[in-house]
């Protein structure tokens, strides 16, 4: 079976292609091949983890040779898959999820005309997304990576009549393009020192290299991993990237092509461990990340832009703790999978009641949403209490995890670390209750349609109502990985022992502070979070429009003027200067050439007046060659 | 008492002259003998069998002399060598073409040349001649003895055979000048200033050679070389004289700074004789100035290379500057013939070994390229008010989409022009590749650099006829009140000569093997 | 009289002549001017004919005087032909060719 | 099979039929679909012969045939191909037929009257892209420094025709451009031809590139004639600085004509360099690298900014294409095997992603009615297929894994590394600049809400999708662009051993 996991790649791969070629012909029942397609990929995949657990824990490393695909002489590279633990936890993430937004997209998108194409785009996306974690090389990764970006390009565009949709697209592309470079010369210098780039060839002769070059590489795949986990300074591109359908967020821009960056960190080990500085530095963006994204969505009042905050954060812990070393991978890629399970249904949660309010992200328009939405409500309130960390809900185990490894080390790292983590904790309490209560509690900022309210009340008309069955029920699929997910994954060795195979064995020693105080800190916070949020959110009347706030409230709308410094760095000079080089392409640099061509039209002009039809003149000119000539010579030869 | 020794003559050497000159008297008969009506149809005969004839002969001189035959006679003052017949072969070929455009006539039966020289432009007379249908055709012998000038011209091996030619090969031409048909008052000017420049630079060219004669004590060149090498005084004297005597020359080839009667004349002339003179005598003269150069003056080369030089670089650039500028086809074709004279100088200047054949072929290339497009411009022509045909359309404007209403002679310019410019798989590129390594490998490095920015720039305004011919749709032209060119169907001579220059360009271009191996075993002089 | 005189007189109607044609509007003049160059060369060559002592110069001199002849004979037809079309023989009138 | 002479075939088989369309007037009226027919035959030919190619000997000259052409002078008809040569016939030759099916109303419907004048125009627009055709295959085949010379002047004239005849409003004075550009480059490498046969051992054969290889020892000399050649090769890839031409001719040239001039004709610049400037002075191409890749670079980056600022959507191709030339010559002259390779793949890959991106503007162009990106917007609603060709078209051109040009760009900057890392990391730059101007021109044309009346038109069926046409002549270029993104193997196979040959090796 491991023979044919190439078939997870191929199935919806496949499937996209067929759906794409056919066109308008495939309208009536691309929804369903296309979920077939990502089911049957799951079952592949499920297969194949079998299989691999068959193994003892050392063969589970499987190296699978598809075919040599760019041999070129000194450089070649080889397909083929990398199926080991890390890879398969990816799969069994990406398939199971991708199935069930699948699903719940039969019903979010039924009433669009283009809902073939869409189908086909997440097909795309997830045969790339499989190809990223599958890849045994840094060559076949980029290919998944930039696959993933592209269908992240035609998702966030999907709607792209409406040009703002389209130039957020763009701009998560470019933005990922900027990390993608990052990765292009990991590789080129990669190459250029060991001479590979394929996963095996690295991690054999990373130790070789020298201290600068693999902290240079460390850092160039952290700016890699930056552009797609949306980690600063890359970060500004994932709250526009909301403009997708909900489905899109969900998936992709929550639970997994964000993560990618996480993967490549933990797939990227021996390099890292090379690199302690370049280790240093990722566990920094991590941590400044976490920060930055819960600070985001605190102020936003955006449903999907918060919830878009919230996962810039969520990845910055898990960023953070790639970040940590070895003994943090495995928590990383643990809270990487609850969160994938939790986050997902958050997203497919609010898209349920956008659904229900007529496509309105807006925040302050909902309220009281609990009456007529119940199972919404109750599926949202799992994963709000799972990504805040209650136990015993699936985020509780794996972040907890995480802020007590942040406190392990040594100088000021633990520190740091770790109050970080333990603050982000705190403010994700906070403002994930704060959604939580303002969509689903207090009163009403809406009416009824078929209320008899006069005309002059400023709150908007709904007809809020319950999703369908197939949209709820991967919600509630999900929702229940949120309560369950992480007690389950931490039996045993659980998920940390699956993954030593690739992470390595590690001790785990003790963090500076004694696990229970963490922990009951972190509980604390998180209590005195949520009620904050209830005081304010929950208690209080939501105002409709948004109050002026501090000021750090108005830069986080504004996400911390990340758009503001783009636009002065980068936008507005390379505007300037794209709009100097044009002018100078057609003024200098072929200037220089109309010019030679005037010239010589000019002293043509010059010299024709010499001709000027006097016989005398031409006459004149003979003799002044002769004696020009003759006075010449006899003034050389004296 | 001294017995009568008789001079040696060759008479079998001078046999393609002699059937020349004769044709040429027998001409004159014909022209003051044969009744008026066939007097045309006699005199065209002889002129085009005449070529045809020499040419019969110069190919038995030389499988006479070529590889061992080669020869010197009246006292050294002729030379029979490959050379001179590989020279003679390109203008008798030049002639049979030429001479096939001069006796063409329109549809209408007008041939290019006034009806009765004598009468004045414009009056009554001029005008009872058209009526009458007379014609002038003492055209031919004077065409036939400026072509026996230019046969003795290649032979020359003597400054007084060499003065002797020079007038007989250009007092008929002063003539044809001034015998337009239409825009006379412009061929009499043409004529004027030919005619007083070329007997200015005739004078200047007579003072070099008493120069020469003053230093060497001799006339002949093989002599002269002699005097070069062995003597010492008086050398600045003689440089000089052969400056004055290349001046003359260099005035035939029409080489800046002697240049600036070639755009007037050309322009005036009729223009089947623009296109036998443009081609014929610049052949002619440069056989002169390369048996000049390679004969006589080796010892002088060092003094007498820097002036040709900078005549040459002078004539490359200026020909073609002032082409660009150029509004009218003929006057562009002069210019750009200025700029030829360049390219060729540029073969020769340094005296390489190869130098003289890549010369002849940059001639013969040249020449059915010039021919064959002052042909073309005979054919197109204005129209008056009543759709009849009437002058040349010269003006640049007018030709504009002549290639959308006549393809095929359109195409047949642009393959004279891409020539010119020096396109490969035309016979103009390997005449300029040739030149060019004759050159370089003389040494003549700066030449050819300055010889490609020229082509660079000489480019442009071949390619510019091309765009007015091809791309240009009439009512784009820049001046729509002009009257537009149509083109008129060639008539069988003239439609023979065209195929011929054609063909000729093509295949010089393509297959050149054959006329290269000739050039390269012909390409000796005797000294 | 050493052969300088006749040199520097020879160089001296030559000059004469160039200047005339330089000069002189008229065209027969001008064309005179050209004669008296060919005629300043003929006493050149003659000049060194005698200092040499070969008659190849004077020989030389002769065909000049033909040639000379031959060339009034199509210049003076050339001259007159434009006298009767433009009633002037002045050779900056007709520049209706140039640039 | 392979004792045919395969390459005089192909160069002959176009070339007469060329002339044959043009010369009968009463062929004109069949002139498309007989030179369609023609051209496919021709494609046949050459895959024909690709079978009797020994991939094992790729780096090595194959189905050569030499014979004495003018001896007096050393030139030779000598051709044969290697690796790179087959590649870049196939290519030429598979773009012909596509180019004369997307370019079917280059010369649009005229009424009764004028037929036979439109049946004519069409008849020699087809003569003229034959002709081409043929001089295609005959410059990738030359092994004669001469013969490559004549046809590397001689392809400017279809060209030009092909410009000045059928383009837009301005194509005179492109055209004119556009020769007179290329001829001056040309005149330049003339001299160095020139010098070059001098410095040779001369006779008869003196002009076969493999008499030639490194027979210059004098390293000024040798310095002097590798810039002569480069100079017009620069020119003909193009080059900054030396580019100008090339936004000006495409936007006025058919869509077609500038697929063959950007395709295929400009890679003999970079042709040249490898089958050329590197064998014949490798110590002056050493010499010269570090200036080259600095001008690569500016390429690259230039080229890109440049683009992002254009209003007319062939003038952004091309200066895309001078930012992709960018990538080939830096590949070629960085000193690395890898990258090397790459740059040969990356002449395939752009051949393939810019003949989509012309074609499917051009296709555009007809149904916008102008070349101008801010005359469009929305028009993903109105011509789906297109705006998709057009996307994928534009992946492979901007590098998007999976997709030829990926590749190319992938070889020639990981390779770039083992030689000069801040040049390649300069390079690299040109990755998110290439994906900016792309998505900026895509955001442009088809996103958004199309205009009222686009729209009207659109409801109305007067404005429709891609045609059957349209869209085969689009299929091949995909399909390529997908498959050789997958499987490059069999195409890497025929252009690594070359690139062993002339890698200028070590690093600078």
């Amino acid at each position: 079976m491991i023979d044919l996991a190439w078939l997870v790649v191929a199935i919806p791969l496949a499937s996209s292609a067929l759906l794409l070629l056919l066109g308008r012909r495939s309208d009536a029942w691309g929804h369903l091949l296309a979920t077939l397609a990502a089911v049957a990929s799951f079952v592949v995949g499920l297969l194949v983890v079998l299989e691999v657990l068959g193994q003892s824990p050392e063969e589970r490393i499987n190296d699978v040779h598809l075919f040599s695909w760019i041999p070129a002489g000194e450089l070649s590279i080889d397909a083929g898959l990398r199926v080991d633990p890390l890879s398969l936890t990816f799969v069994m993430l990406i398939t199971f999820v991708g199935s069930l937004i699948h699903v719940y997209s039969i019903g979010y998108m039924t009433h669009d005309p283009a809902r073939r194409r869409f189908f086909a785009y997440l097909n795309l996306f997830v045969a790339a997304m499989l190809v990223l974690v599958l890849a045994d090389s840094y060559a076949l990764l980029f290919v998944g990576w930039e696959g993933v970006g592209l269908a992240s390009y035609l998702l966030i565009g999907f709607w792209n009549h409406n040009t703002d949709y389209a130039v957020a697209a763009k701009k998560a592309f470019v933005m990922n393009r900027v990390g993608d470079m990052g990765l292009i010369v990991a590789m080129g210098l990669m190459f250029a020192s060991l001479g590979t780039v394929s996963f095996s060839g690295v991690d054999a002769a990373a130790s070789g290299l020298s201290t600068p070059m693999a902290t240079a590489i460390g850092l160039l795949l952290l700016l890699g991993a930056c552009g797609k986990s949306a980690q600063f300074p890359l970060q500004a591109w994932l709250g526009d990237a909301m403009a997708g359908p909900t489905p899109v967020s969900a998936l992709i821009h929550a639970a997994t092509m964000v993560t990618a960056g996480v993967y490549l960190i933990v797939r990227a080990d021996s390099i890292f461990s090379a690199a302690p500085t370049a280790q240093l530095v990722t566990a920094c963006v991590g941590a400044f990340t976490l920060l930055l994204g819960a600070a985001i969505a605190c102020g936003k009042d955006d449903i999907k832009k918060s919830l878009a905050g919230s996962t810039m954060s969520q990845i910055g812990y898990m960023v953070l703790a790639a970040g940590l070393g070895p003994i943090g991978y495995a928590y990383a890629i643990f809270h990487l999978v609850t969160h994938g399970f939790f986050k997902a249904g958050l997203f497919l949660g609010a898209g349920s009641v956008m659904h229900a309010n007529g496509d309105s992200t807006d925040m302050r328009t909902y309220g009281g949403l609990r009456k007529v939405m119940l199972v919404t409500w109750a599926t949202f309130a799992v994963c709000w209490l799972a990504i805040i960390g209650v136990p015993p809900f699936a985020g509780f185990y794996s972040k907890d995890k995480i802020i007590e490894t942040a406190f392990v080390g040594e100088g000021w790292q633990p520190w740091v670390f770790g109050g970080a983590a333990l603050v982000g904790a705190a403010v994700t309490a906070f403002y994930m209750s704060r959604m939580f209560f303002m969509t689903f509690h207090g009163k009403a900022r809406w009416v009824d349609e078929a209320s008899k309210l006069g005309a002059d009340d400023p709150r908007p008309r709904r007809h809020p109502h319950e999703s369908p069955l197939v949209m709820t029920l991967p919600v509630v699929v999900l929702a229940i990985g949120a309560v369950s997910l992480g007690f389950l994954l931490s039996l045993g060795d659980g998920i940390t022992g699956w993954l030593e195979p690739v992470t390595g064995h590690v001790d785990h020693p003790e963090p500076v502070l004694p696990v229970p105080v963490i922990l009951t800190a972190t509980l604390v916070l998180v209590a005195a979070g949520v009620a904050l949020a209830w005081r304010q959110y929950g208690m209080n009347t939501v105002p409709l429009t948004a109050p002026a706030g501090s000021p750090l409230t108005r830069a986080a709308r504004r996400d911390f003027f990340a758009d503001d410094v783009n636009e002065a760095l980068a936008m507005r000079p390379g505007q300037h200067l794209t709009r100097t080089l044009v002018y100078a392409d057609t003024a200098v640099v072929d200037g220089a050439v109309t010019g030679a061509a005037a010239g010589t039209v000019a002293s043509g002009r010059v010299l024709r007046k010499l001709q000027n039809g006097y016989v005398r003149s031409y006459a004149a000119m003979i003799l002044a060659g002769v004696v020009i000539a003759g006075a010449v010579l006899h003034l050389v030869r004296l | 008492m001294t017995t009568f020794q008789p001079p040696v003559i060759d008479w079998a050497a001078l046999t393609p002259v002699l059937v020349i000159v004769g044709a040429g008297v027998l001409g004159v008969l014909v022209a003051a003998f044969a009744p008026a009506a066939r007097r045309r149809s006699i005199q065209v005969v002889v002129a085009l069998l005449a070529p045809l004839a020499a040419l019969g002969a110069v190919a038995w001189r030389w499988s006479e002399v070529v590889g061992g035959g080669e020869s010197t006679f009246v006292a050294g003052q002729l030379a029979e060598d490959g050379f001179g017949l590989a020279a003679q072969m390109i203008l008798l070929v030049i002639a049979l073409v030429g001479f096939a455009v001069l006796a063409s006539r329109l549809p209408g039966g007008e041939d290019a040349f006034t009806p009765q020289g004598a009468s004045a432009p414009g009056s009554a007379y001029e005008e009872a001649a058209r009526k009458a249908g007379l014609e002038q055709t003492e055209v031919y012998p004077l065409a036939l003895f400026s072509l026996a000038g230019m046969l003795v011209f290649t032979m020359a091996n003597d400054l007084l055979v060499l003065f002797v030619a020079l007038e007989v090969l250009s007092l008929p031409l002063y003539v044809l000048t001034a015998l337009a048909r239409r825009r006379r008052v412009l061929s009499q000017e043409a004529a004027l200033k030919y005619f007083l420049l070329g007997a200015f630079s005739s004078a200047i060219f007579l003072f070099g050679v008493a120069l020469l004669f003053g230093y060497s004590a001799s006339l002949t060149y093989a002599d002269i070389g002699t005097a070069a090498t062995a003597s010492v005084g008086m050398d600045g004297m003689a440089v000089v004289g052969l400056l004055m005597v290349l001046t003359g020359l260099l005035f035939k080839v029409g080489a800046v700074p002697f240049h600036a009667w070639v755009p007037d004349v050309y322009q005036g002339a009729p223009t089947p004789v623009t296109g036998f003179m443009a081609a014929a005598t610049k052949t002619a003269a440069f056989a002169a100035i390369a048996r000049l150069l390679y004969v006589a003056a080796p010892g002088f080369a060092w003094d007498v290379e820097p002036a040709l030089w900078v005549v040459a670089i002078a004539s490359m650039l200026v020909g073609t500057v002032l082409a660009i500028v150029q509004t009218d086809i003929k006057r562009t074709l002069a210019y750009s013939s200025v700029a030829h004279a360049g390219f060729a100088l540029v073969a020769i200047v340094s005296l390489p070994e190869g130098g003289p054949d890549a010369l002849l072929f940059y001639l013969l290339a040249y020449s059915f390229a010039t021919v064959g497009a002052f042909a073309v411009v005979t054919l197109v022509r204005e129209r008056d008010d009543a759709g009849n045909v009437t002058g040349e359309a010269t003006h640049l404007s007018q030709w504009a989409g002549l290639g959308r209403r006549s393809p095929v002679l359109a195409a047949a310019m642009a393959l004279f022009l891409l020539s010119f410019a020096g396109i490969p798989l035309t016979a103009g590129f390997l005449g300029k590749f040739t030149a060019f390594v004759a050159a370089a490998d003389g040494g003549a490095w700066p030449l050819v650099a300055v010889a490609v920015l020229a082509s660079i720039a000489a480019a442009f305004f071949y390619v510019r006829v091309i765009v007015l011919m091809f791309f240009t749709r009439p009512e784009e032209s820049d001046e729509p009140q002009r009257q537009r060119a149509q083109a008129v169907a060639p008539g069988a001579l003239t439609r023979v000569a065209l195929v011929v220059c054609a063909a000729g360009t093509l295949v010089l271009g393509v297959w050149p093997t054959p006329v290269l191996d000739l050039l390269a075993q012909a390409a000796r002089f005797v000294v | 009289m050493s052969l300088m005189h006749y040199l520097v007189l020879s160089g001296i109607l030559f000059t004469i002549g160039a200047v005339t044609v330089l000069v002189r509007r008229n065209a027969i003049l001008a064309f005179m001017g050209v004669e008296l160059m060919l005629n300043s060369c003929n006493l050149a060559l003659v000049a060194f004919s005698r200092v040499h002592g070969t008659l190849t110069g004077q020989v030389m001199a002769f065909y000049v005087m033909v040639v000379a002849a031959a060339e009034v004979v199509v210049g003076l037809a050339i001259i007159v032909s434009i006298y009767r079309a433009r009633r002037t023989v002045s050779v900056d009138e007709p520049s209706l060719l140039r640039n | 099979m392979s004792s045919l002479p395969w390459i005089t075939i192909l160069i002959a088989v176009p070339l007469v039929a060329a002339l044959v369309l043009w010369l009968v007037p009463g062929l004109h009226r069949f002139a498309r679909p007989v030179g369609l027919a023609v051209s496919l035959v021709t494609l046949g030919g050459a895959v024909a012969m690709a079978t009797g190619f020994d991939p094992s000997r790729a780096g090595e000259q194959q189905l050569t045939q030499t014979v004495g052409w003018i001896p007096s002078i050393g030139a030779s008809y000598a051709v044969g191909l290697n690796g790179l040569g087959l590649v870049m016939v196939l290519l030429a030759l598979a773009l012909v037929p596509i180019v004369l099916a997307a370019d079917w109303h280059a010369v649009p419907d005229a009424s009764e009257a004028d037929r036979r004048a439109t049946d004519r125009r069409r008849a020699t627009f087809v003569a003229l892209v034959l002709a081409l055709a043929s001089l295609m295959v005959a410059v990738f085949a030359a092994r004669d420094v001469f013969l490559f010379y004549v046809v590397f002047e001689v392809m400017l004239i279809p060209v030009y025709f092909l410009v000045g005849m059928f383009g837009g409003a301005n194509r005179r004075s492109a055209a004119v451009k556009f020769l007179v550009y290329s001829l001056a480059g040309g005149l330049i490498m003339l001299v160095g031809v020139v010098m070059l046969y001098l410095q040779g051992p001369g006779g008869p054969q003196g002009f076969l590139i493999d008499n030639l290889a490194g027979v210059v020892s004098d390293p000024t000399t040798e310095r002097w004639l590798f810039v002569a050649f480069f100079v017009a090769f620069a020119v003909k890839a193009p080059m900054w600085p030396v580019h100008t031409w090339l936004p000006d001719t495409t936007a006025q040239a058919t869509p077609g004509t500038s697929t063959l001039l950007v395709g295929v004709l400009d890679k003999v610049g970079t042709f040249g360099m490898l089958a050329l400037c590197l064998p014949l002075f490798p110590g002056a191409a050493r010499w010269a690298a570090p200036a080259i890749v600095v001008l690569a670079l500016i390429s690259i980056v230039y080229g890109a900014l440049v683009a992002i600022g254009q209003q007319d959507m062939m003038r952004f191709i091309a200066f895309t294409s001078i930012s992709h030339f960018g990538f080939i010559v830096l590949g070629i002259f960085v000193g690395s095997e890898v990258a090397m390779t790459g740059a040969m793949f990356y002449m395939l890959a752009h051949g393939l992603s810019i003949a989509g991106l012309f074609l499917l503007a051009g296709y555009l162009a007809e149904r916008g009615g102008s070349r101008r990106i801010d005359a469009y917007g929305g028009w993903q609603r109105v011509t789906p297929v297109l705006a998709g060709l057009f996307l994928v078209s534009g992946m492979a051109s901007v590098a998007l894994p999976g997709l030829s040009g990926f590749i190319g760009e992938y070889l020639v900057l990981v390779g770039s590394f083992a030689s000069s890392i801040p040049a390649a990391a300069v390079a690299t730059l040109g990755v998110v600049l290439a994906a900016l101007y792309f998505l900026l021109v895509y955001q442009r044309v088809f996103t958004g809400q199309p205009r009222a009346e686009i729209a009207q038109a659109r409801a109305d069926g007067a404005l429709r999708d891609l045609g059957a046409r349209e869209r085969w002549s689009l299929v091949p270029v995909v399909v390529a662009m997908v498959v050789l993104g997958v499987l490059p193997g069999p195409v890497l196979d025929l252009l690594t051993p070359l690139a062993q040959v002339l890698a200028l090796g070590g690093a600078q």
